[in-house]
């Protein structure tokens, strides 16, 4: 019994890194969003999966949230401001996609190893979600570090998210998780940032940051 | 009684100095003379000369200041006090502890320092000249006589002129010190006296003078205390190279007349001898240009640091 | 939730968290700016009054909220730097206003976010709850975000930009930490909102499992530091002090920095007391050392006087953050008074610098020249202000650092030189600036400013007292605070 | 009951200063702030004087509650300190007194009068303070408020130059004192210097204490290579407070040095000296070599302050030796010498900073080559100059010979140290001490020679007044004392027996109980110097001669044109000028230590041009230390400089760096630890 939810926990959860690591492989544009989508959808079943499993109600919500605004919204909004701007189609690399994805693997190895090493107290369900989950942050932050344009770098951060809320579900009992979910990810991720992407549309030509970065407050 | 006694003899050097003065750079000129196959002028010439220029009348620059009028007198008064301390016939006269040889040194620093400022005061460029190599000599001239007073100083344990004489007296030896500073210190009396191979006394033509050149302003009774000034200075070298190195002849510190009076005839001879020394050496070299004498200057404080180096060494044997 | 709300019939306490946040909503409705203004101060002196009323009827500590001597500090610290702020504000703002760069609309928005600002800030002092804590630092991070980007110029939302998304970054990773925290204190005190309670925590932190605290502590140094601005994490801080509004600058430097350094000393206190866990200090030591000597170096080709100034802040944190890895009695109270001191001579400093760029129009070093000449009080109060920001006595700052260095000196020698050559490096900058800034044949543009001096002399004359002597309650408290940190 | 009147003047020169900032701009108000200093100061003296004549052994003490909260600000006031104020506030009140006068050409009075009795509070202070802290923010707040003076007229360049060098110096001192501390006071933090006096610090620390005093009272002292500020800063004051900075801070610096090797880290080892001395013998001539160079008064003055100190720094390095060695009375001679130069050089120097800050209100120029003939206008400014300047050339019978003689006589005396590394040591520093003292004398010759004598080299010079009669008093009033510390220095050194007992459990021999009011070092036989008699000789010798003379000589005297051998110059640009007159002792020295180039551009025969001559000198000191650490500083700042300009995502990478890094070092150290 216990194992077989033990099983699929790690199943959606391992799943996450996967679509992680998917999110890191992904050139286009668009395939990155349904990949995001992906991502926000698996991260959903999760918290749902969690919900269900510690019998905590609440935890419906974060679960919903993930489903509807981060697999369903934040995509097709995404969608429409690549095409509105004019955004171009393809992700700029900075490093190749061949050494992000090794790169990649090496982070997992160890957050793998720091933390079932360091949780080893803790019960093994939440052990391996919080590895998961330490994995799917650095990914997330790989990705935005090795991207050049916005768009995947919002949508690292929203990956990064993704991460901590399936570690905030996974640790059980937690309070705070709902609201923390909503403020962290309808506020921050969107709210904001659409703000300023709008802004920054009605400055310049391209949310590209590169393009951002030319206005320097101090260049000579 | 004793303080009187002590107090005649004090004046006694005091006066001996003033008068033998202008007889040494007498009698140095004749030897000279007669080293160079002329006849000279007499022995008592310099006193004439100093009368003579007593009687004349000043001639003073427009421009010059109280410090040109009072110069010479601060000059001659201050080396004549070095002068007058320095033991000629007898050690541990009343006031030998006066000033001991840093002293005696600073002493003739001082009359340097106004002869230096009195050059330049009325504004020409040879009075300029003079001082400003004079001075140049002197940065070299005054630690290099500085290193044979430590040189002195370390081996008879005091300053006190007297006292290193008669430790000279009693406990003479050859040392390798010695020898060093007394070159060295023969090196510095040519230099502080304007002595050729550094200057040349006789010398009026412009450029190369330095001595004559801070005088050149002067005349009558000023030039006159001058050249007396200048006369004391060769007497004090002289006499300070015998007090040092032959100390033999003096009287101790309390003696009778009779000791007094050998003191004297040996002091007399003493510096009879160096006068002779000095004009042999004078006829025997040519005068160096300006900026050799630095060179020359350097040897001397060279052999007087390492005469003092020796001594510091040595002393832990 | 009833707890939550159960905290509010304190008094003191609660009416330090609600007069900020009523007053933001009230504000974000009133259309005067003249009105908004005043009442922007007289909220400030009020929440001023209530923290300081604190000292004396201290609460018991609730489940969410709660003070004690630590952070009690800090709260008297930030409502009095908000409260001399918002008088200067008042009178800077208006000058904006005047010339143009803002519109009333705008105005209305800024003093809201002010209050929200307040609202922010006080209750992640006040938090006992570390997931409360870390949501109000949030929500105060947020609000600077908007703030800085209030002028709308390219730098200012470049700079609003930058600071927004490296911020979140430091919000996720800060967040992670506090779950492991969580995650570490579960199998001690059971499940529930009992183990976020810092008082709790504390208590119990000597079973907790040291490994996840250590990698907690990883994410949270990260975290927080992003927001204290410790170097390599700093790139946020110059361009949102320099391109913001300068009441921003000086509450940014003078106390969103602190807030996010008090959490982090929460935490560091969490790892002292596990006897398993990794020793906080060498970290703490290596980044404010690094963060001291790298702004140091950074002071020296800055061309925008209050970028100037935030570099400054960098090189200040790093010294403070390197007193408290230090630790001990004297390390911790010198880490303490110093970020006292920072506070308040560097939000003197931006309120002098306010009042200089918009007398000169330009916030550009090469343009200004002089000012002693030019606008004597300025210039004058500008000298003071960085003759203390240096760490010359006799202000307070002297005092610090003086215990900073001579108790590292004793113990870690070469740790205490690389400070002094940090301090002495940023020295020669600061100096060097000033020297061009405030002497010299006047400079650019000499118009007359229009400023409240009160607030900047206020703050420069506490410092100076602060330096020569400080009262022993004062001493007493910070003496038990710096017990506490162990 | 002195300290506390000490520490009262302290508080009403505090008090002075926030009147001097309230009331600068009206009129009068220099007279009233530097009349409340002078008074002020000469209470401070007379306290300082009781304590040091008639104090009892046991020094009073006072702790304030202020400062550091758990140690108070603790104020002592034992012998050492006692001399030390007594320098302090002779200057002060001389300085005061002459900026009665001075101060009223001030043009930007509101930049100097708030400072000047902070920064004498300061200084009082410093001397005064008995635990770290109240030491260092005494010394740091003198340096600040010094370093305000200096940037009383910031609208010349070089003055903000000179400011930014002088307090990034000053402060690079105090964080070498800041670290001395910290050793001494160890990691419990016992700051009281009772507490430090009482635990010995080990060998080791008290090896890098050296060290760090070295650097930190050497910096402010000006003792090479730490001097380049000196230079800079001294001059760029106003006169009064140039006085103050060169004779009296620098005695504070000093006392600094003192104060904690002497007194609070304990007995030395044998080896101290030797770096002391060396630094010590390289001032003196370095500081002289570049005085008799500078063509600016001040300037030169300024370096020969550093050439001063060199020459108090000798004497305490030989007193360190000595006391190493068990040799009470030698080092007693030692230590006396050098607290005597500390006292003469604060009054000469103080004298003749005065006596530029006359010429320079007289004829607003500070360079000498547009100076010139200034003794027929000023002659009574000219008097008092000379007289300096006799004094700081150590020429008998005034006071800075006796102080040069004691040093030398303690040099005569280190043959009987054991150690062989200072037997070899002390012959050089010997040479370089008589090497700076002709020096001196040929760069006071030519100060004064060039100012005051000579023809007027501008029309400024040529028109020049002499100064108000504050000044003048000032002036006559510091000469009478070069004199009269010359011709009876026993007294001085009676005075100072308490002190030197205090710092090498001995002192020189009483030497009141001398015939003849002479002195006597160590016993008779070995030296002796009599100023009275010497001065007397003189005087009778020199009043002989005149009187003889003009009774026998010619009494006429004509005024003519000057000879000049015959080809008189009415142009007084054919004077020897500043920069001709130090021409032979550069081609002497320069071209080693200054690596001076002359370049002579001779046109050729039949072109009109006019022939130029170039000299280039580099200070060696600046080229090879600072220079290239400026240099690095800025490279690095240069090259640090673009993390200002990274990409949002260059910056966010440097946060994943840290982060993957630390998280491996965890891992690591996990494996490590199970």
């Amino acid at each position: 019994m216990n194992g077989f939810y033990l099983d699929v926990a790690h199943m959606l959860a391992g799943g996450m890194v996967l679509v992680s690591f998917m999110l890191l492989y992904q050139d286009r544009m668009f395939a990155l969003l349904n990949v995001f989508a992906l991502h926000a959808i698996v991260l959903s079943a999760s918290v749902a999966w969690q919900a269900f499993i510690q019998h905590a109600p609440h935890l419906y919500v974060p679960a919903a949230i993930a489903l509807v605004l981060k697999g369903i919204i934040i995509p097709v909004a995404l969608h429409r401001v690549v095409i509105r701007l004019g955004i171009h189609r393809e992700i700029e690399t900075v490093v190749g996609i061949g050494p992000t994805l090794l790169l990649g693997v090496a982070l997992v190895a160890l957050s793998m190893v720091v933390m079932l090493k360091a949780a080893e107290t803790a019960d093994p369900l939440a052990r391996e979600d919080l590895a998961f989950a330490l994995s799917i942050l650095l990914l997330g932050l790989l990705m935005m570090v090795t991207r050049r344009n916005a768009v995947s770098q919002i949508v690292g951060f929203m990956s990064i998210e993704n991460g901590l809320i399936l570690a905030a579900t996974a640790a059980r009992g937690m309070p705070l998780v709902v609201e923390i979910s909503v403020a962290f990810s309808v506020l921050v991720a969107f709210i904001v940032i659409g703000v300023f992407l709008f802004r920054i549309r009605e400055r310049f030509d391209s949310v590209d940051l590169q393009a951002l970065d030319e206005f320097r407050g101090e260049r000579r | 009684m004793v303080l009187i006694l002590g107090l005649i003899a004090q004046g006694v050097q005091m006066m001996l100095v003033l008068v033998l003065a202008p007889l040494l750079l007498g009698y140095t000129r004749k030897l000279r003379a007669h080293l160079l196959r002329r006849r000279g002028p007499p022995i008592l010439q310099p006193y004439r000369d100093l009368l003579r220029l007593i009687r004349k009348e000043v001639v003073l620059a427009e421009n010059a200041s109280w410090l040109f009028r009072s110069g010479p007198y601060m000059i001659f008064a201050a080396t004549w006090v070095a002068a007058a301390l320095i033991p000629t016939f007898a050690t541990r006269l009343q006031f030998s502890w006066t000033a001991d040889l840093i002293a005696i040194t600073a002493l003739i620093g001082s009359s340097r320092f106004f002869l230096a400022l009195v050059g330049m005061d009325v504004g020409t460029s040879f009075g300029g000249i003079g001082s400003s190599r004079e001075m140049m000599f002197a940065s070299l001239a005054e630690p290099a006589m500085m290193m044979i007073v430590f040189t002195l100083a370390l081996l008879a344990g005091s300053t006190e002129l007297s006292v290193v004489a008669e430790f000279m007296q009693t406990n003479a030896s050859l040392r390798v010190s010695l020898g060093l500073a007394l070159i060295a210190l023969i090196i510095v009396a040519l230099a502080e006296n304007a002595r050729i191979p550094v200057d040349n006394p006789a010398t009026h033509l412009e450029l190369t003078m330095v001595h004559e050149a801070m005088m050149l302003e002067y005349s009558g009774r000023h030039l006159a205390v001058l050249e007396l000034a200048s006369a004391l200075k060769l007497l004090l070298y002289l006499s300070l190279i015998a007090c040092i190195f032959i100390p033999w002849g003096m009287a101790p510190a309390g003696s009778g007349p009779a000791a007094y009076g050998t003191g004297l005839a040996s002091y007399l001879a003493k510096i009879g001898v160096g006068g002779f020394l000095l004009v042999v050496f004078e006829t025997s070299i040519a005068k160096m240009r300006v900026f050799r004498v630095p060179d020359f200057l350097g040897i001397a404080l060279m052999l007087g640091l390492l005469g003092m180096l020796l001594l510091f060494v040595s002393r832990s044997f | 939730m009833n707890g939550f709300l159960a905290q509010f019939t304190f008094e003191p306490l609660t009416a330090v968290l609600i007069i900020p946040a009523a007053t933001a909503g009230l504000l974000a409705l009133l259309p005067s700016y003249w009105a908004a203004a005043r009442l922007n101060v007289l909220a400030t002196f009020l929440t001023l009054i209530a923290a300081v009323s604190l000292l004396f009827s201290r609460p018991p500590a609730g489940g969410y909220l709660f003070v004690d001597d630590l952070n009690n500090v800090f709260i008297v610290l930030t409502t009095f730097v908000a409260f001399t702020t918002s008088v200067f504000s008042a009178s800077y703002i208006g000058h904006e206003l005047e010339i143009g760069r803002l519109t009333p609309l705008h105005l209305r928005f800024y003093h809201a976010m002010y209050q929200t600002l307040m609202f922010a800030m006080n209750l992640g002092l006040t938090a006992n709850n570390i997931g409360l804590m870390w949501v109000a630092i949030e929500l105060a991070t947020l609000t600077t975000v908007l703030m800085v980007g209030i002028y709308r110029t390219h730098e200012a939302l470049e700079a609003a930009w930058k600071y927004f998304i490296l911020g979140s970054v430091g919000i996720a990773l800060a967040l992670f930490g506090t779950i492991l925290v969580y995650m570490a204190a579960r199998p001690v005190i059971g499940e529930g909102a009992d183990a976020m309670v810092w008082t709790t925590l504390i208590d119990n932190a000597s079973s907790f499992s040291p490994e996840l605290l250590n990698i907690a502590f990883v994410f949270l140094l990260l975290g927080y530091g992003t927001k204290v601005g410790l170097a390599p994490l700093h790139a946020w801080l110059p361009d949102a002090h320099a391109e913001g509004p300068t009441p921003i600058s000086a509450v940014l430097s003078g106390l969103l920095l602190n807030v996010a350094l008090y959490a982090l000393l929460r935490f560091k206190m969490l790892l002292a007391v596990n006897p398993g866990a990794l020793a906080p200090g060498p970290l703490m030591i290596t980044l404010g050392l690094l963060s001291l000597i790298f702004a140091a170096f950074m002071l020296y080709r800055r061309r925008d006087i209050k970028r100037m100034f935030a570099y400054s802040s960098i090189e200040h944190m790093g010294i403070i953050v390197f007193a408290f890895g230090m630790g001990g009695p004297l390390a911790n109270f010198a880490g303490l008074l110093h970020m006292v001191m920072h506070s308040l001579t560097k939000s003197a400093i931006f309120f002098a610098v306010g009042h200089i760029a918009q007398a000169k129009g330009t916030q550009k070093i090469a343009e200004m020249g002089g000012l002693t000449e030019t606008n004597p009080v300025l210039g004058w109060g500008l000298v003071l202000g960085v003759v203390a920001i240096a760490g010359l006595p006799p202000l307070g700052i002297f005092m610090s650092e003086f215990l900073v260095v001579t108790s590292t000196f004793a113990r870690q020698p070469a740790l205490a030189i690389l400070l002094v050559f940090g301090l002495l490096v940023g020295f020669g900058a600061l100096f060097l600036r000033l020297n061009s800034i405030a002497f010299g044949e006047p400079r650019g543009a000499s118009a007359e400013a229009t400023a409240s001096y009160v607030p900047m002399f206020a703050h420069l004359a506490l410092v100076f007292a602060a330096g020569i002597y400080l009262p022993p309650q004062l001493v007493i408290w910070f003496q038990n605070v710096a017990k506490l940190l162990g | 009951m002195p300290l506390v009147i000490a520490l009262s003047c302290v508080a009403a020169l505090i008090g002075t200063a926030c009147l001097g900032v309230a009331i600068s701009r009206t009129r009068g108000a220099g007279a009233i702030i530097y009349g409340l200093c002078l008074l002020t100061s000469l209470v401070a003296l007379a306290a300082a004087l009781t304590q040091l004549m008639g104090g009892t052994s046991v020094p009073a003490a006072v702790t304030l509650p202020l400062g550091l909260p758990w140690l108070g600000a603790n104020f002592r006031l034992d012998m050492l300190a006692a001399f030390f104020l007594v320098v302090v506030n002779l200057g002060a009140a001389a300085a005061s007194l002459y900026a009665i006068g001075y101060g009223r050409h001030e043009e930007a009075p509101e930049r100097v009068l708030p400072f000047y009795p902070a920064f004498l509070a300061g200084m009082n202070l410093v001397l005064l303070a008995d635990d770290a802290f109240s030491f260092l923010v005494s010394w740091e707040f003198m340096s600040l408020s010094s370093w305000a003076l200096v940037m009383a007229h910031h609208r010349v360049r070089d003055n903000v130059h000179a400011g930014y060098v002088y307090l990034v110096m000053a402060s690079f001192g105090t964080l070498a004192l800041l670290l001395t501390y910290g050793l001494l006071a160890g990691s419990d933090g016992s700051y009281a210097f009772a507490a430090i006096r009482a635990d010995h610090a080990s060998a080791e620390t008290a090896a890098v204490v050296l060290f760090l005093v070295l650097i930190g009272a050497g910096s402010k002292a000006g003792l090479v290579p730490l001097h380049v500020w000196l230079p800079l800063a001294h001059p760029a004051a106003p006169s009064h407070v140039s006085a103050l900075m060169s004779g009296v801070m620098t005695k504070v610096a000093v006392y600094g040095f003192i104060r904690i090797v002497f007194d609070l880290s304990g007995p030395p080892a044998w080896w101290w000296s030797v770096p002391v001395l060396l630094l010590s013998g390289a001032t003196a001539v370095m500081g002289m070599l570049s005085a008799v160079l500078q063509g600016d008064l001040k300037k030169l003055l300024a370096y020969s302050t550093i050439e001063n100190v060199g020459i108090v720094f000798v004497g305490l390095g030989l007193a360190l030796a000595f006391k190493a060695n068990a040799m009470p009375a030698a080092a007693a001679v030692a230590m006396t010498a050098a607290l005597f130069h500390v006292l003469n050089h604060s009054i000469f120097k103080s004298l003749l900073f005065f006596g530029s800050g006359a010429v320079l209100t007289a004829t607003g120029q500070r360079d000498m080559e547009h100076l010139g003939g200034l003794i027929h206008r000023m002659p009574l400014t000219a008097f008092t100059f000379l007289v300096g300047c006799m004094a700081i050339s150590a020429l008998p019978p005034l006071n800075g010979f006796v102080s040069e003689w004691l040093t030398f006589q303690a040099i005569l005396l280190s043959p009987e140290v054991p150690s062989w590394g200072i037997k070899l040591i002390v012959p050089a520093v010997g040479a370089m001490l008589a090497l700076s003292a002709a020096l001196a004398a040929a760069c006071f010759v030519k100060a004064f020679g060039v100012t005051f004598l000579g023809r007027p080299r501008s029309t400024m010079a040529a028109e020049a007044q002499e100064v108000d009669r504050w000044s003048l008093a000032a002036m006559f009033i510091f000469a009478s004392l070069c004199l009269l510390i010359g011709i009876i220095p026993g007294p001085v050194i009676d005075t100072l027996a308490p002190v030197v007992n205090a710092l090498v459990a001995e002192h020189m021999p009483v030497q009141a109980a001398d015939p003849w009011l002479s002195i006597v070092p160590i016993a008779e036989s070995r030296s002796s110097y009599n100023g009275l008699l010497v001065f007397a000789f003189i005087t009778v010798s020199t009043l002989a001669a005149v009187e003889i003379i003009h009774r026998f000589a010619s009494r006429a005297v004509r005024r003519g044109p000057a000879w000049d051998c015959g080809f008189p110059d009415p142009s007084p640009a054919t004077q020897y000028t500043a920069g001709s007159f130090a021409q032979p002792i550069r081609r002497v020295f320069g071209e080693v230590v200054f690596l001076a180039r002359e370049r002579v551009d001779m046109p050729p025969p039949g072109d009109l041009r006019a022939a130029r001559l170039t000299v280039t000198l580099r200070d060696l000191v600046w080229d090879v230390i600072y220079a290239p650490v400026g240099g690095a500083i800025w490279f690095a700042a240069e090259h640090l400089s673009h993390l200002q300009f990274l990409t949002i995502r260059k910056y966010l990478s440097l946060v994943f760096a840290l982060l993957v890094f630390l998280l491996f070092f965890l891992m690591l150290a996990m494996l490590v630890w199970s």
